[in-house]
């Protein structure tokens, strides 16, 4: 059976090449960069060649705004809740959206039992932030604006440039959680008016366990995990040299390929949504048509639901997701499709394909080949299913 | 996640589709929370003759759903009202604990059809 | 030139057997343990096993008694942090040693700043803590205990059973930070009464950037993370697949192997200890001679100091540390030297060997050989070394 | 973590030693925080006939102590005075940051040993 994976925005594998230069700093130069003798200092400059290659990246100006975390959820408290609790001298009020990741919305609802006052801008039907709404909730006791780069389940990118500017002129902290985008679409935190930004290694086939957040020269962060004093005393803890190198390689290879890459998976998601569309009723895309990940379809299937084809794709070799990872397990409908506007119905008989540098047109075809079947079995199982479908 | 006969029931459905001439019908659940079955059966002399299910929802609730056939068919009304949701799970070598709650309906369905069927037999 | 790396606190190399288990779940079965596909399916069997894995080395009862988190440092925060917050309307007051890793240190400063109250309790010259002393700080306000199970630059373990008896007796929350012992010495969390147990991967030659944290069953404990509510809620973020495979690989080849490989250090190290006392003049053991990590040998040398000795050794192939590679880019001396009574010049002239799995015999006797040339170099560029030494 | 430079006057400190009958000797630091530096001068015709050094400390306070008695001999009292911190880092290729505050106090020693031998000169 072939066997096609796309459901990347849940784990990636590691590219090779990633994994080749870990192995060095896994069996052979293992020092601590905070050593003084050779092995130190090998490991001290690997350190910081790699946070060049992630500052290049993101479009930071400088490596050392480039602090090393274990993940994209960790980067994300340490902004959040690093900008809140060192900024809670100038006021306590975030302003963040209905679609952000889980962890944002869990790192604020942490923050609004301790007083903080969060306000979460509404989307429209295609997810989209209208950065006008997002401009009246502004206070003068807001200290932060979180917004997401590209939503990993939906696709859609915002208009985050333009948001930029809005805190920007507000001297309000701007943070973007950008772990579904980084390496995926070209990003620049100095052009882009970002103060903090949230990246994931894994999300660009780097290794796991690993994330960064670039942080402004200048920006006011409060460290989450208190230690040793690394990482300029803001994520505490000793060096995971294996895993930063491993992400400051797969930063430069990303930035080198991003955009043929990118050709080349907008090729297969479109592809795969026209394909979708024209060949199974009652189908429907969400989010952004054109402002959307390269590498993301989300498809709406009505009368059935979204685990079930999940199984069922996979028993013929196709492994895709109905959302967030992270919330499959509460049984929930994505909080996201939600949010734009969908019945809970609706929300459950969604999709998400995210594909990877791996995947081929060959994959599309297989998946628009069984998808079909699939979906039509369900749809003899589901008593919702109108009548003259299943003739 | 699964177990192989929850997997089994899933990809091969006993007893799916409606029956038109019901003698009971029963049906739980809420497309709003993502399960929604409904079992249909068949009566004869006390005896569930014929038990169907149509469900939309994740896979537990179609293998369920397709257990509860296979169990109830043939059992007398009694019979039928005493299977309970920790029989279907464990004749499908169990079910993974957030859907022991949430999709494991198909017990009630059944029961709600062997409801229906007494009511409608009262009314006659 | 020989190569002898004896700064195995500072870092280790990963055994080729962890790096193997860990090359599959980098580049082929990359599933995200909640994702409901096969590839889902097996990364949460992995995942459960290696859990397992872990359980079994530090005596856990239950494999969910352990999380796993980024690192020492981390399960440290999770545990300190976690448990003072989720307990403070029980009290606020915490008791803790004068020789603990700086983060433990860090923490309990940063919790001082948040009205906690902090006891630290004196250790004698050579490291102990004295129960009896940690008895007589205990408070009706008291709600942590913690204590280091070894002290990675002295050497030092600590009489963990017998406090844990005191812990338990005054139903106080008993913390041990087993960084530097798991997988060096044997531990049984359960039967030496110990509610929460800190380790990390790579001290027992797993991957960086991994630790657990074990929690004993009813703890009560607040999460540092906020996410996806992966570990239990306990420590949000996509699980680091490959790096807990690592650590569960890690921790099954140190059950097995630790009696062995305890006993073949400890000959190593004693070998050292004698050799040095015996060939350099002026030289002393820090640390207990008997308590002490098999893996371990701290000594001083009068009259001159050690980043100097650190570097002579370097030259000659020999890789050592001069104390917490976390604390030596403060050039502080060590505060656990200090706390044993040392003086400030003394603490500086002190060097500590932490040996490997891969050091033989032989590398004991290049160091040896080489080290007495390096102390007298040193000693004659030095002033305070007495005239007659150096004739 | 040092460059070469650092590394060479480390492992191969020029004048190294004392002078036993030394004009003046500059003494700083203190063995307490880690570092203390002896500079011996002979002093002829105003000018630093030779410098030595004896060190205890790391290895930028060796390499820093052993760069001064190169850069100081030969030079005049005055010259000698105005040797500044930066100058033995820049002649070392520099030095870690942590290092320029800590460790660099060969310069001060040597002006100190000049002062003493001023006012030896001044009792006399
Ligand atoms: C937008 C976004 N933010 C944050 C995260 C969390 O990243 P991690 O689970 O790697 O910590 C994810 C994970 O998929 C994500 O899509
Ligand atoms: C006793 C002890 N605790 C905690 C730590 C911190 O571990 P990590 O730096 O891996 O986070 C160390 C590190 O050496 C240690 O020795």
């Amino acid at each position: 059976m072939r066997r096609v994976y796309m459901d990347h925005a849940a784990g990636m594998p590691i590219d090779p090449r990633v994994f080749e230069v870990m192995k060095l700093y896994s069996l052979k130069s293992y020092g601590n960069p905070s050593s003084s003798h050779s092995f130190g200092v090998s490991a001290k400059s690997v350190l910081s060649e790699s946070r060049e290659r992630v500052a290049s990246l993101i479009g930071a100006e400088k490596p050392t705004e480039v602090i090393f975390t274990s993940g994209g959820t960790e980067s994300n408290n340490l902004a959040i809740k690093g900008v809140a609790y060192r900024n809670k001298d100038k006021g306590n009020h975030i302003i963040t959206t209905a679609i952000e990741h889980i962890s944002i919305i869990n790192i604020c609802k942490h923050l609004q039992k301790q007083g903080f006052q969060v306000s979460r801008i509404p989307v429209d039907n295609q997810g989209l932030v209208d950065p006008k709404k997002l401009k009246d909730e502004i206070t003068d006791k807001t200290i932060l604006i979180s917004v997401m780069y590209a939503n990993g389940e939906i696709g859609t990118t915002q208009p985050i440039r333009e948001i930029g500017k809005i805190a920007h002129e507000s001297q309000i902290n701007f943070h973007v959680d950008a772990v579904a985008a980084a390496g995926k679409v070209p990003i620049n935190a100095e052009e882009e008016n970002i103060d903090l930004l949230s990246i994931s290694s894994n999300d660009m086939y780097g290794p796991k366990g690993m994330g960064a957040l670039y942080i402004k020269k200048g920006t006011r962060v409060q460290p989450v995990v208190q230690g040793g004093g690394q990482e300029r005393g803001l994520r505490s803890g000793t060096e995971n040299i294996p895993g930063i190198v491993g992400m400051g390689k797969a930063a430069e290879i990303a930035q080198e390929e991003m955009e043929a890459e990118g050709k080349h998976l907008t090729k297969l998601r479109d592809t795969l949504i026209q394909g979708v569309l024209d060949t199974i009723g009652s189908s429907h895309l969400n989010g952004h048509p054109t402002n959307r990940l390269p590498n993301n379809a989300n498809l709406r299937f009505s009368y059935i639901e979204g685990e079930s084809l999940i199984l069922g794709l996979d028993m013929v070799g196709v492994q895709v997701s109905s959302g967030s990872a992270c919330t499959s397990k509460t049984l929930e409908p994505s909080h996201v499709l939600l949010a734009m506007g969908l019945a809970h119905e609706e929300a459950h008989g969604s999709l998400v394909f995210t594909m990877g540098k791996q995947n081929s047109e060959e994959d599309v075809e297989y998946v628009l080949e069984v998808l079909p079947g699939v979906v039509k079995r369900l749809r003899e199982i589901s008593p919702l299913t109108p009548k003259e479908m299943l003739r | 996640m699964y177990t192989e006969r929850v997997m089994d029931h899933f990809m091969n459905p006993r007893n799916m589709g409606e029956i038109p001439d019901a003698d009971g019908v029963g049906t739980v659940g809420n497309p709003v929370c993502g399960d929604l079955m409904t079992v249909y059966i068949k009566v004869k002399d006390n005896r569930l003759k014929d038990v169907k299910f149509k469900t939309f929802g994740c896979g537990a609730a179609i293998a369920t759903s397709s257990m509860i056939t296979e169990l109830a068919k043939g059992k007398t009304l009694e019979e039928g009202l005493k299977i309970t949701r920790v029989d279907v799970a464990d004749n499908l070598g169990g079910l993974p604990p957030v859907k022991m709650h949430c999709s494991n309906l198909a017990a009630d369905a059944l029961h709600s059809a062997i409801e229906d069927f007494k009511k409608k037999e009262l009314k006659k």
